[in-house]
């Protein structure tokens, strides 16, 4: 029943359609307008020719255009979809095509994230994670361990007064990583393909969570309200990737950013996403490969698109040469830090399943409704099932 | 009544013409029909099938690549707990919704068309005004005003009533010196409420929005049939000896009843499918504890990519929805029109 | 075109009226004074009068309080919707960057925000060889939703009138069932289209028709027809017959009566129908979002594209402003078209 | 400018259930004006709709003119109708609505329907009301606009479905003459509906009776109302209403006594009469019937022929109407100089010429013309 | 059972623009039936409704029984209110219709209620109506109802607002008397609104004659009907209307001429006339009325005081109408045997005792009482 006319008939006003290369991404307004003039620089430089496209909710898009052969030829996300989108076999495995030595080019953890069993699905150029970010106006040196953190939100929380300990949105597991996985817990391991929620490590983690950030936190743990929080001037830290930085800043709030402290026993380790250059399955039988592979070697090892990337956007370099570059600025440095010690997130399709349950439990945690423990058992229990049910 | 005789009028004059004895009025209305039916009767016919067959993901679906499974999805869908508890709860939405969505809707309606108040057009004309907004967008808003945070602005609202009774109560205490009162827990709120992290304070959330978004569509019908009723209506029943309520009472709502069952109907079967406002809010949450049976259905295809069993879930409220309509169209008789007793 | 002319002279009219407003409020209250002042007026009455009113007054402004706490935002600095530090945005702080963004750098007018202007253009093909074109910037989201949105309108109203019509006065085989037929179709539409959405789009692709505005338009006229031909029809029954007779005993054919009489006299009903399905049309975004392609989005699609830009939050200045100025059309027309909305779902009878 | 000819003209509604309009037939000349009445639901609509072709006869033909119209289509029929609510298009100015007709059924120019319409409205005194809309007119004014849409066509003839039944008395009158006065001058074939039977006798040159779809009578209001054919026609034309009794047939010798025993009434016809009307009077059984106006009070109980009790005196200013416990509304309409008290014992009396006679179980007059009693059997 | 007083009654709406009831006083006796009549937008229904408390005075009071009730809400009046339009519940049956006053009003048991419900609705004859609700009903049996649902409170007076105005002619009279029985037969205090004058006439104890918001003649109806105070009760009350004409006083020797040059009138009046009523004739010119059952057609032209042409000849069955040029509206009543042709010339009298002078400017009659010019000035 599908068709293959893949370019639609659209009476459209954007692209001139057929010929170019489709580009979809939902990059922020800043960040979009930067890929524009990269794209421009590329076009000029070679005689390829893309189309970017911001599409709203990428994820949906994909999923309905793949199948049908009207997706992108290459898309851009966080490398956590490698996986599933792989099994679905919506990918087109690079790895022949490549005219570079990846193995050489990128930091091991970003090509980890590009690869998923042998496979190479796309071109990593920046990784991300969160970090410690302090109000300079109310904290004078960033805490190095987590009790001088607590003895200085213990100072600020008076929330009958608008004033909270910390900015947190730590119901969402990937805010939340950093302390699971302080203890040597894990919610999902990709080698050893195993749910890691009923560990006594894990639970810890997350009682660690409940007990010393908690407390301090506005009770509203979605994360605009945390940020709208430290944005306002009321809070001395919130911990959230670089994204937030530039507003913050815009605010007037004087950002300092830290490595997160440390804690007896154990080191935190946020989850780290590699942002990526992926490859469609449109690409199999397209002339569009070419230009899709050039143009994403093209952008992950110009040096000039990464550090401008990492000025004025905060893009952590995962090229080899540039990640520990003495011209990265304080702030990427500073999360590039958090990447060091950070973990990189699962590219298994397997990891899809764990988000959902995982969230839900820490909710039902935080609303004092249930233990750690028989929340993340449920919680596992219900990531069982959900595998068993996809066959995976 | 006048207006079906209104009605049999018109039809014999035209029928009755040599010319268009074959059923003219149907080549009126068949263009739309089958437009309609163009675009309703295939999609639900695939839904159908796919509820018959194993597909997961996007892709199995619109590459044909699942297999036929009969029944298997719905066996599955009727044991599967969480089903019943969507279904639950999606019948205590609409049930709970709707109750207020009446209440509001008339309390508002009677307001303002009463004679006293001044420049009533002109509110009405404001408050239709939201209808006009998009609905995700309204939502959205509505979650940040449920903000479990104690900023948030139903948090503070509380806050500010705390405040107001403490205030009471500290009056009380200077009038009566020597004796404390303490304000009492009572009339105090527990602030902040975690509106959408506990699972009724949530589900009341949800209703309210609900609320919100459905009583301007009521109201203007509720005003419309309000402005029917005949002023001597009224003035017999002061002249025997009613007074403000009995009046609303034996007067007012006989006369409205017909137009507020029909927008109940409507507003009814919509809430049923409501889904962005779930979504939106907390996905259904905590916990899927919330989850309408769209939320169900919907997550079931995208998130858990199980297309199959979506299409079963949706398929079970399609059955659903024309049940409850088809009962309701029937019980009301309101296929001919609202006031056709 | 006298419809035109009609609707012109009343939205004159109403103009005129609601600009007296202050006038006419000045004037009640001289009078209500100088009642109280003569003695033909108790205190008492005044003061049940002015209770009220304010209390109707306070009732709107809290149901209204979403859309002025929106419209602050967007005024506000910085993009969050939620201050820590009150309900609103400090109002030093109040600015029209948003708007500003809106006009001259986003896509909704023009790609861009780079204005152009229309010119009409020769030879542009198609079956009409002349045509209007942009000049100087590419039109923007709005013309993708008008197109759709007019689209809509056209078919569905095409539709709807006879059906509506054909109901309300003639019998035919099925009636009362297509009757039953139509409302219960009512309702099941707006939730349907999340159901069927996958196969919709395994409809559309299979005809090739995804991504194609005009396409999508005639689905929204479709599923608009079942409840606004209902509605329509019940406007009509109580249009009394013997206007219709006295046309046609006047000399009128058919189609002079649906257009002199029929059409004139169910300007609410119409109204109100025109506005639902402009509706349909205009704020539906699920199967837009899966049928188009960015190029190609329409105004819905892209103010909720806009609130899930931000990976984690919504820029809500710009997504306020946004939606603020999609939403207004139509908050203007049901401001201005109240009379006739409410008269149009208005189901007792008419004057004759 | 035509005749109007119907010709067993038959309507049911459903299946046979209803029969509207039952094999009437009847012949309108040209210029003539007449006026329709009956009871509510005898057809009187009905009758005009079909002429004015907005309902199909189920059997039977209508000629307009020599024409056989039967199959003719409204809009086609040269023909006016000013309706009950007078049907004025809401959303039109006076003006629109007067020139609607000549838009749709002639080819005149814009500016000669614009004279059309003036020099019409000038004579209905509307000429000021041309660009107002109907919701702005009192109802005196929507019957002369609804009047003047009908005129300004010049239609072959007018037809009037219970016009002035939404106004009051006052206006009534004077509308009823104003029409009569276009018509006379116009001289348009005109039929006009009313339930009114005032309004019927004094407007029409003739007035037809339907009763039950079926034709009473046809004939000059006068006529009718001296010569009604039978109880029923009497019963309806004329106000108050004819008194009835049911009186029994004693012969006294050659004089002939009709009576009744209960309420002691006797009256004795006088020879001429009896030989007069010999051949008719053979039943023994008859309702008699007399006009309130010919019942005259007398002082002595031997003059009169009946005696009864008075229940209320109704004062109309130029006479009194009196109730009397005679029979069921028997009413004596008197000169107001007679005022018994309530309750006071009356003789009264009236004359031979004024009295019907009629079956009781047919309700045909016994002295109707032979004529007559075939329109009655018809 | 009470009577009603009104004291200097006034209504304004809005900003003194519209002064709809203009300082009425009015004193309704126990039990009386009063009609209260005028043209349209006199004020009657407003006064009606200040009555009932539907409408709050301007300035002035309401008496009912000896209590003052201008500040009683209505539905602690103790009074019964018939509407136009029956205002009926359309939602409750006839039984919950007219049991609904008595469930607000009074504290009876339900089976109190069933019985005095049932007992009215068999006086009312719609007793076997009580389980239908109000659509099903025919106008009349509307009316009934109505009526019923007033009656069974047996109230302290009932008002009535023009409750016969959409029944037909026929039920129309019927109904009237069917309203004059009941009460006669409860005996309470009534005020009856209409816009018909014979209705007012024959219904009406009493009738009080409104125009322009003020009061204008109450007395009996054959008192008002001789002897109307002004011009515009003397029009108003009749049916055909009280002709007019202008005259000039002339005197000729001891004898006094009323004339009009242009229609050639003259009458003398006789010198008892002149001597009786010496001191009002003052003026030099009157308004003369005379109603059209007063006028004779003479044969010879010498015994009339005017010629006139006739105009149209109306037949009513009982009499004929003649319309005669003499002034606009003139018209004759005289019996039906009189049937003069269209254009003909008649002479025409009048008897001496049956003329109405009014001064010209006031419309006042000049023969008025002392009393009756008082109501006229106040
Ligand atoms: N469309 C219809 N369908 C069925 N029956 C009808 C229809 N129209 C009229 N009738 C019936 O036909 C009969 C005659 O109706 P018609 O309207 O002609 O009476 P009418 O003399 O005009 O009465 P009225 O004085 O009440 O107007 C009535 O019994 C009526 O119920
Ligand atoms: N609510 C109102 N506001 C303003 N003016 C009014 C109102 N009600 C009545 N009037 C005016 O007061 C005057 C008297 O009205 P009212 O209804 O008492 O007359 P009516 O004698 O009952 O007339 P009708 O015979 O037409 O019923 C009229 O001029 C009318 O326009
Ligand atoms: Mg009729
Ligand atoms: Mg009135």
């Amino acid at each position: 029943i599908v068709s293959d006319d893949s370019t639609g008939n659209g009476n459209g006003n954007g692209s001139d359609g057929g010929s170019s290369t489709q580009l979809w991404h939902t990059l922020a307004e800043g960040e979009a307008d930067l890929l524009e003039t990269y794209i421009a620089q590329f076009e000029e430089e070679t005689d390829h020719d893309i189309a970017a496209e911001e599409v709203s909710e990428l994820n949906e898009q994909l999923n309905t255009s793949l199948p049908v052969g009207e997706g992108p030829d290459i898309f851009t996300h966080a490398h956590d979809w490698v996986g599933p989108f792989e099994d679905r076999g919506w990918l087109y495995d690079v790895s022949d095509d490549l005219t570079i030595d990846i193995d050489e080019t990128y930091t091991d953890t970003a090509l980890e994230a590009a690869t998923w069993q042998d496979g190479v699905y796309g071109l990593p150029y920046a990784a991300e994670t969160v970090g410690l970010l302090y109000n300079r106006d109310l904290v004078d040196s960033p805490p190095e361990t987590l009790d001088e953190m607590v003895e200085v939100m213990e100072d600020h929380h008076d929330p009958d007064d608008g004033q909270y300990g910390v900015a947190y949105p730590l119901a969402d597991p990937y805010f939340a990583s950093a302390w699971i996985h302080a203890f040597g817990g894990y919610l999902y391991d990709d080698e050893a393909d195993e749910l890691g929620h009923e560990l006594d490590e894990t639970i810890e983690g997350v009682e660690l969570l409940v007990d010393s950030f908690w407390p301090y936190a506005a009770a509203d743990p979605s994360y605009e309200s945390q940020i709208a929080v430290f944005n306002d001037g009321n809070a001395p830290f919130v911990i959230v990737g670089p994204w937030e930085v530039s507003g913050f800043r815009d605010s007037g709030i004087d950002v300092g950013i830290a490595r997160l402290p440390t804690v007896d026993g154990g080191d935190p380790s946020p989850y780290t996403g590699v942002q990526l250059w992926y490859f469609t399955q449109e690409l199999e039988d397209g002339e569009a490969l070419a230009t899709s592979r050039e143009f994403a070697e093209w952008y992950t090892t110009t040096d000039n698109v990464i550090l401008s990337n990492a000025d004025e956007l905060g893009y952590i370099p995962v090229h080899a040469d540039l990640s520990e570059s003495d011209e990265l600025s304080d702030e990427v440095a500073a999360f590039a830090e958090n990447v060091s010690i950070g973990e990189v997130m699962p590219t298994s399709p397997k990891m899809e399943r764990v988000w959902e349950p995982t969230r839900d439990a820490l909710e039902r945690i935080l609303n004092g409704e249930e233990e750690a423990r028989p929340a993340f058992e449920q919680a596992a229990e219900e990531i069982r099932a959900a595998w068993e049910e996809n066959d995976l | 009544m006048s207006l079906s005789t209104a009605r049999k009028r018109g039809q014999e004059l035209l029928d009755e013409q040599p010319f268009t004895r074959i059923d003219a009025g149907l080549l009126l209305v068949l263009p739309g029909l089958l437009l309609f039916l163009a675009f309703m009767v295939f999609p639900i016919g695939y839904l159908i099938w796919i509820s018959f067959t194993d597909a997961t993901h996007a892709g199995t679906v619109l590459s044909d690549e699942s297999q036929f499974i009969g029944l298997e999805n719905y066996y599955t869908l009727l044991s599967d707990g969480q089903f019943w508890n969507s279904l639950g709860i999606t019948w205590l939405f609409v049930a709970i919704s709707l109750l207020f969505k009446i209440i509001v809707s008339i309390s508002i309606a009677l307001v303002l068309t009463h004679s006293r108040v001044i420049g009533k057009r002109y509110m009405r004309a404001i408050i239709l005004m939201p209808l006009g907004f998009p609905a995700i967008f309204m939502i959205t808003i509505w979650r940040g005003m449920f903000s479990g945070a104690r900023f948030g602005v139903f948090n503070q609202l509380l806050g500010t009533w705390n405040g107001f009774v403490h205030w009471i109560v500290a009056g009380i205490d200077t009038i009566l010196f020597g004796i404390t009162v303490s304000a009492p827990e009572i009339l105090m709120a527990d602030v902040p409420i975690g509106w959408l992290s506990e699972r009724w304070m949530a589900f009341a959330a949800y209703a309210t929005t609900e609320v919100w978004l459905a009583y301007p569509f009521m109201m203007i019908i509720i005003v419309s049939a309000l402005q029917d009723v005949p002023d001597q209506l009224h003035d017999a029943a002061k002249v025997d000896g009613a007074g403000y309520l009995r009046r609303f009472v034996h007067v007012t709502l006989p006369s409205i009843k017909r137009p507020v069952v029909f927008a109940s109907i409507l507003t009814a079967a919509s809430s049923f499918q409501q889904f962005l406002l779930p979504w939106v809010f907390n996905r259904g949450g905590p916990s899927r504890q919330n989850e309408l049976l769209l939320v169900y259905g919907y997550r079931e295809a995208t998130n858990l990519q199980q297309y199959g069993m979506a299409s079963a879930i949706m398929v079970t409220a399609i059955l659903f929805i024309g049940a409850f309509m088809l009962i309701a169209v029937k019980k009301t008789d309101i296929a001919e029109g609202v006031n056709n007793e | 075109m006298s419809l035109a002319r009609a609707i012109g002279r009343k939205l004159r009219d109403d103009t005129l009226h609601a600009l007296l407003a202050p006038y006419r409020a000045y004037d009640r209250g001289r009078t209500a004074i100088w009642q109280v002042r003569t003695g033909r007026r108790s205190v008492l009455d005044l003061a049940k009068t002015l209770f009220a009113t304010c209390g109707a007054a306070a009732l709107v402004v809290v149901l209204m309080f979403p859309i002025y706490w929106i419209f602050t935002a967007s005024l506000s600095q910085g993009a969050s919707l939620i201050q820590s530090d009150g309900v609103f945005a400090d109002p030093a702080t109040y600015n029209l960057d948003a708007y500003r963004w809106l006009l001259f750098e986003s896509d909704f007018f023009f790609v861009d925000g780079e204005w152009g202007y229309p010119a009409i253009a020769y030879g542009t093909g198609g079956l009409i060889p002349i045509g209007i074109q942009f000049v100087g910037g590419e039109p923007g989201v709005l013309f993708n939703s008008l197109t759709v949105v007019i689209v809509t309108i056209i078919t569905a109203m095409a539709m709807i009138i006879p059906g509506a019509y054909a109901l309300s006065r003639r019998a035919f085989t099925g009636r009362t069932k297509l009757l039953y037929f139509y409302i219960l179709f009512t309702q099941v539409g707006s939730g349907l289209s999340i159901a069927t959405l996958i196969a919709l789009l395994a409809l559309f692709t299979n005809f090739g028709l995804t991504n194609n505005l005009i396409v999508l338009g005639i689905f929204y006229g479709a599923g608009a027809i079942p409840f606004n031909t209902w509605l329509l029809k019940t406007y009509m029954d109580n249009i009394p017959v013997s206007y219709e007779e006295a046309a046609i005993v006047d000399g009128a054919s058919r189609f002079d009566v649906m257009r002199e009489v029929i059409l004139p006299l169910c300007k609410p009903g119409l109204a109100a129908i025109t506005i639902f399905v402009w509706l349909a049309g205009w704020n539906e975004f699920i199967i837009a979002q899966t049928l188009l392609r960015p190029e190609n989005y329409t105004l819905s699609v892209e103010v909720y594209s806009l609130a899930t830009s931000g990976r984690f939050e919504t820029p809500w200045t710009e997504f306020a402003a946004f939606a603020i100025l999609f939403a207004l059309p139509v908050a203007l027309i049901y401001f201005f078209a109240q009379r006739y909305v409410e008269s149009g779902l208005s189901f007792g009878g008419m004057e004759g | 400018m035509a005749q109007i000819r119907l010709e067993n003209l038959r309507k049911e509604y459903g299946r046979e259930e209803i029969v509207a309009v039952d094999d009437l037939s009847l012949d309108i000349e040209d210029g003539e004006f007449v006026t329709v009445v009956g009871p509510s639901g005898c057809g009187k609509t009905t009758t005009l709709r079909m002429i004015a072709g907005l309902e199909q006869p189920t059997d039977g033909s209508v000629y307009i003119g020599d024409e056989d119209v039967t199959d003719v289509h409204a809009k086609n029929r040269d023909i006016a109708m000013v309706f009950q609510n007078y049907a004025l298009y809401p959303h039109k100015t006076v003006y629109e609505n007067m020139a609607f007709g000549l838009r749709m059924s002639t080819d005149l120019s814009e500016s000669e329907r614009r004279t059309r319409v003036e020099e019409t409205a000038e004579m209905m005194d509307i000429d000021h009301l041309l660009e107002d809309t109907p919701d702005e007119l009192s109802g005196g004014q929507k019957q002369r606009v609804a009047l003047g849409r009908a005129i300004v066509r010049e239609p072959d003839a007018f037809l009037f479905d219970e016009p002035l039944s939404n106004l009051d008395a006052k206006l009534r009158t004077s509308m009823r003459t104003e029409i009569q006065r276009i018509q006379n001058e116009l001289d348009v074939t005109s039929v006009y509906v009313t339930h009114d039977q005032e309004e019927a006798m004094t407007m029409g040159d003739r007035i037809v009776i339907l009763n039950n779809g079926e034709l009473q009578q046809v004939g000059e209001p006068t006529e009718v109302y001296d010569n009604p054919v039978n109880e029923f026609v009497a019963g309806f034309i004329g106000s108050p209403s004819m008194n009835f009794f049911d009186v029994d047939v004693t012969t006294r010798g050659d004089r002939i006594v009709l009576g009744d025993p209960d309420s002691g009434f006797e009256f004795e016809l006088s020879s001429e009469y009896v030989t007069d009307h010999a051949d008719e009077l053979e039943a023994n059984q008859y309702t008699l019937g007399i006009r309130p106006e010919n019942v005259n009070v007398v002082e002595s109980a031997a003059e009169g022929v009946v005696k009864g009790t008075v229940e209320v005196v109704e004062p109309i200013g130029s006479d009194n109407y009196l109730y009397m416990d005679l029979a069921e509304d028997f009413i004596a309409r008197v000169d107001s100089s007679i005022e018994p008290d309530v309750g006071e014992r009356v003789a009264l009396t009236f004359d031979e010429s004024d009295i019907h006679l009629f079956e009781p179980e047919t309700g045909i007059d016994v002295f109707a013309t032979e004529r007559d009693r075939t329109v009655v059997a018809a």
